[in-house]
């Protein structure tokens, strides 16, 4: 750990000791002015959100990491129509990703910023990277994250006049909603004898 | 009456602005078309044979497995994440299942191991072998089609043999590969272990498709015309490949030896000799024939992995209602279309929070604008057949 | 690789011819050894023991816990069932309450045949066979209740055949 | 009874007449033995067992029941379609196919009719398929089959050249424009043309390959980029008017090339008394020989691209036709 206090405080709390890319990634997050975090041998790099593109013009230019992976955002909210609940609260809000990698020796760095879960919007990545294109427009249909800079930001997947931002936690999801399931029936019981030999589900 | 070279020259200027006033036409190429692979649209303005400002269309097969992931439990996922990629659908479940496996930091005994990399590289060459089939045909010859699916069916039949499904394997399980493979009666507690005669087989088999590539590159690679049709057709240097994420061996075609089997650790193939191969020209030529290579230097890993395959526990002890803990990870793999990365964002419950699904294909479809840009009718086919994508891995 | 020679124009054409040919005087003279294919309604392929092709079910195995049915990715499997109390072998023993299947409906339309169900079962009660030819003009009649899944017991393969296991065909 | 047969026959309209139904019977047959060779080699050599079910044993009524499911289709005609040409342009085709039997010798003495110019009525009717495609094409109202007919107009211009050079050289040798004063030429000479004319019989063999738009030069129906090119709005028997063009311009085309350099209905060494019945039999084997040098070539090979088309017609064949003229010329003047 030779890093500065405010950072090692975020790799120390999931590794006890220091991961063999902790230095890299330290290094990596000192110079796009974020902070560095590594989760099972992915690095990920939270920068500011007024950072964004310079972090990967600086990431690109500087660390080699020239190859664009991908970019999805993740939906971080407590009230959710389908799937679990979260264990517990968080913070709401989008959290953006993308993932750069060099071609050489193979790192990897994960970038990550986080948006205003009412206002998303971010400047696009494009000129920096243009396979950033279906990308974020991907991010846009699917989270509803609007891209500056962007020029196309036209549905890619989805047909033309879907409403809704499918990838949203507050998006049901109609298969499930439609029909009732199946498990949810049980074996008629006993008069007067509740079943005990249900396993939980 | 004499003409000096100055009227000559007068006069083809004349004639070059009289030339006819052309109007351009939009083709509309796909959905439903003989080689789009699916369902891909793309949106050409072509003047004569030039085509310019091609814009593909995509989404016609997207099944939003992301969302479906969120309400699905970790057994259940495997079964939707082969069906990104069916060409080669075994390879889509490692990185998956290493991601779950990481977050639950379950050590995988070494034999599952050894059997999730034959498999792996099976579904490699029976992925690469479509693309020795369709990529011909998308040049007009019909014939190595059936040379190489007739090799992609041994390699099938053999993929079936140990886990059940020729396409949609769901072979693997968080800690190891399933247990019991089929069923029948009493099998089912017992654990289950490759067929008696699975290796021997698997050693013939791969020899053949030796043969086969023999043969494959007397029938196609020698042929002039496909070196008419290939050489110096769709160049993509190095760095627009990597800016637009392409992977796999169309980067590998633009000469960067970059393997992820190399650098990735999520199976063992450091035990391994194998080259990473290359190309020279990053066309499609070079494309064609770095998978022909892969093909080779997957049955090199093969017999290898035969060679040295320990005994061993087939799975790892594990819950058996799995619930992954709290964290986040991205692994990634080298499958047969490129790099096959998922995010995966645990909660601690029995489902991934979300599952970020990183496919090859889409990454690799969306160089296409770039590549395609003023060129012939005939060579958008042969530039698109080339980049090897399947629809299933670019919509997910 | 680095140095290629080149070869003389039309070698690879010529090559190319030769391939075509040679195959096609093996086809014809050793069809045995060469043909790739099948005559597929009169010859017919053997699947692999082990091939995922139609689940069978066993009605006396079966005790309606409906760990398949919620443990179906697809929602495809439809169970439904009642108590019934068995009076006791000898007068005095015990009454003994079982679960009853009415209804054990799998929707092949629907099935992603994954394989969950027969690997959750806890009492052996549902097997793969690689029975394939159940192919319907109606979408409805997909949906296979439990008779006719118990027929399909008939052809799942023994154990033996399993750890064999590789292909015939 | 004889006589009263050759006494009908000798009546004009009454040959005429059983010369049409001859031609009539002879395409549709003509036609189904050739695509039933080509399904059946073709699956051949992929390793397949290819048709097996219609008829019984091999599948011979494979084609037929093909033709039947042809005439039950309903008859499509595209909105967008310029309906004339759209319909004249499969009969075109055939009518240019039909033509071409006529100049063809079987036999000593059986030719439909011996035009003196036979060679270049041969070679200007073979060109009206291409415009019968270009009819097609045009008429459609799709851009597939516009692209697709403009790119056998192009084909037609780059290889019509070829195709008339190369059979040059066979007339120098001969003499004559007749088709059968060709073979007579080649009786005389004792050889047939193809061991002094190899050059010619190869341009015209690619010529013919392009003519017939047939891999490697079918770019015109091209269905991995085009569809199916012109083909692609034709449907019941308008489609198998098509496809029976298709196989029957692959019979004369290759019965001109038979009779141009391969000594047509005369095998060394046959004595020429029983020419007159072994000769069709002689000239078909011919045939289906460089049908299946056709079909041959059509499953091995790949697509070239329309302009490496071009560049192969007028860098290569059309320099090497000149050359092959030039020498014929010469040497025919000095030996």
């Amino acid at each position: 750990m030779t890093s500065s206090p405010s950072e090692t405080e975020a790799a120390v709390e999931t590794e006890p000791q220091a991961h063999p890319l902790q230095e890299y990634a330290d290094g990596v997050a000192d110079a796009v002015g974020g902070t560095a975090e590594i989760q099972f041998d992915t690095i990920k790099v939270k920068v500011p959100n007024d950072a964004w593109v310079d972090a990967h013009v600086t990431a690109r230019d500087q660390f080699d990491l020239v190859f664009f992976s991908w970019l999805s955002a993740i939906d971080w909210c407590n009230e959710v129509e389908v799937g679990d609940e979260l264990s517990e609260e968080v913070e709401e809000r989008f959290e953006l990703l993308t993932t750069l990698g060099d071609l050489t020796e193979g790192k990897r760095v994960t970038f990550s910023t986080d948006l205003d879960a009412k206002t998303p919007v971010i400047p696009s990545l494009i000129e920096v990277f243009a396979g950033a294109n279906w990308h974020e427009r991907e991010a846009h249909e699917m989270f509803g994250i609007d891209f500056l800079g962007h020029p196309n930001l036209a549905h890619l997947y989805l047909p033309d006049g879907f409403l809704g931002n499918p990838l949203r936690k507050s998006f049901p999801l109609l298969t499930r909603e439609v029909k009732p399931w199946p498990g949810k029936v049980d074996v008629e019981a006993m008069p007067e004898k509740p079943t005990t030999e249900n396993p939980e589900s | 009456m004499t003409i000096n070279s100055d009227t000559m020259r007068h006069l083809s200027e004349a004639q070059v602005s009289v030339e006819l006033e052309t109007e351009d036409m939009t083709l509309n190429i796909g959905p439903q078309h003989p080689s789009t692979h699916g369902v891909l649209r793309l949106v050409a303005r072509i003047d004569g044979e030039r085509a310019f400002d091609v814009q593909p269309v995509i989404g016609y097969m997207h099944r939003g497995y992301e969302k479906i992931c969120e309400v699905r439990t970790y057994p259940q996922i495997t079964t939707i994440i082969n069906r990104i990629d069916w060409v080669s659908g075994y390879a889509n479940e490692i990185p998956f299942i290493v991601a779950a496996e990481k977050l639950m930091e379950v050590e995988v005994p070494e034999r599952a191991q050894y059997i999730r990399l034959i498999l792996t590289e099976m579904a490699r060459i029976s992925s690469h072998l479509i693309f020795m089939a369709s990529y011909p045909l998308e040049l007009g010859a019909a014939t190595p089609l059936f040379f190489a699916l007739r090799e992609r069916e041994r390699v099938l039949d053999l993929l079936e043999s140990v886990t059940g499904g020729r396409f949609h394997p769901n072979f693997n399980r968080i800690g190891g590969v399933k247990p019991a493979a089929g069923a029948g009666p009493t099998m089912k507690k017992t654990s289950q272990d490759l067929p008696a005669n699975f290796l021997p087989e698997t050693r013939s088999a791969m020899d053949r498709v030796m043969e086969v590539c023999d043969e494959l590159e007397d029938l196609v690679a020698g042929n002039e015309i496909i070196l008419a049709r290939t050489r110096g057709v769709g160049v993509i240097p190095v760095e627009v490949a990597a800016a637009y994420g392409l992977s796999g061996p169309n980067l590998r075609a633009s000469g960067v030896p970059f393997d992820l089997r190399k650098i990735e650790d999520y199976l063992p193939y450091d035990r391994f000799e194998f080259d990473v191969i290359t190309g020279e020209n990053g066309d499609c030529w070079d494309r064609w024939h770095c998978r022909l290579q892969e093909i080779r230097e997957s049955g090199k890993i093969i017999q290898q992995a035969i060679d040295d395959i320990p005994s061993g526990d087939l799975l790892a002890k594990v819950p058996k209602l799995i619930k992954v803990p709290k964290g986040e990870t991205y692994v990634r793999a080298e499958n047969p279309k490129g790099e096959m990365g998922y995010y995966l964002v645990s909660d601690g419950k029995d489902g991934p929070y979300r599952l970020k699904i990183r496919s090859a294909s889409f990454s690799n479809l969306s160089i296409l604008p770039w590549v395609l840009e003023g060129v012939l009718v005939p060579d958008i086919i042969a530039i698109m057949g080339s980049l090897d994508f399947v629809l299933g891995d670019v919509d997910r | 690789m680095a140095m290629r020679v080149k070869p003389p124009p039309g070698l690879g054409l010529i090559k190319g011819l030769g391939v075509t040919l040679s195959t096609m005087l093996k086809t014809i003279f050793l069809p045995h050894k060469y043909l790739a294919t099948v005559n597929y309604p009169k010859v017919k392929e053997v699947p692999v023991p082990r091939a995922r092709g139609v689940i069978a079910l066993d009605q006396e195995a079966c005790t309606v816990c409906m760990l398949c049915a919620r443990q179906c990715p697809d929602w495809c499997i439809y169970i439904e069932g009642h108590k019934e109390e068995i009076p006791p072998d000898e007068p005095g023993g015990r009454v003994k309450v079982r679960a009853k299947l009415d209804r054990f409906d799998i929707d092949y339309a629907l099935c992603m045949y994954c394989g969950i169900c027969v690997e959750v079962c806890p009492f052996d009660a549902l097997f793969w066979s690689p029975a394939y030819e159940y192919s319907e003009t109606h979408m409805g009649d997909m949906l296979h209740d439990m008779d006719r899944l118990q027929d399909w017991l008939e052809v799942v393969p023994g154990r033996e055949s399993i750890e064999q296991g590789t292909y015939q065909g | 009874m004889i006589e009263l047969l050759t006494d009908l026959f000798s009546n004009f309209w009454v040959s005429l007449a059983g010369k049409l139904a001859l031609v009539a019977l002879m395409i549709p047959l003509i036609g189904m033995a050739l695509g039933f060779a080509e399904i059946k080699l073709s699956a051949k050599m992929q390793a397949r067992v290819g048709p097996y079910f219609a008829g019984g044993r091999w599948g011979w009524a494979q084609l037929i029941a093909d033709g039947i499911k042809f005439f039950q289709k309903e008859d499509i005609i595209p909105t967008a379609a310029d309906r004339p040409v759209f319909k004249a342009a499969p009969m075109l085709v055939l009518v240019s196919t039909v033509a071409l039997l006529v100049v063809i010798p079987f036999g000593p003495g059986l030719i439909f009719r011996d035009l003196s110019v036979g060679v270049f009525y041969a070679l200007a009717v073979s060109s009206l398929s291409t415009i019968g495609i270009l009819m097609a094409g045009w008429s459609s109202g799709n851009k597939y089959s516009l692209i697709g007919g403009l790119r056998a107009a192009g084909q037609l211009i780059a290889y019509e050249l070829p195709l008339v050079l190369a059979v040059v050289g066979a007339v120098i040798m001969a003499g004559t424009m007749s088709m059968s004063g060709i073979v007579e030429a080649q009786i005389a000479a004792g050889f047939p043309y193809v061991i002094v004319q190899f050059v010619g019989f190869g341009i015209f063999l690619v010529a013919a390959l392009a003519e017939l738009t047939r891999i490697p030069f079918d770019m015109p129906i091209a269905e991995s980029e085009l569809v199916m090119g012109y083909l692609t709005e034709y449907s019941g028997f308008r489609f198998l008017f098509f496809f029976l063009a298709e196989f029957a311009n692959m019979f004369t085309l290759s019965a001109i090339a038979a009779t141009l350099f391969l000594g047509g209905y005369w095998l060394p060494g046959v004595p020429e008394s029983v020419l007159e019945f072994a000769g069709p039999a002689i000239l078909l084997g011919k045939v289906f020989l460089l049908a299946f040098v056709m079909i041959w070539f059509r499953w091995t090979f790949p697509r070239f691209r329309e302009d490496q088309l071009q560049t192969l017609a007028w860098k290569w064949l059309v320099p090497l036709a000149l050359a092959n003229i030039a020498v014929t010329a010469v040497l025919k003047v000095v030996l």
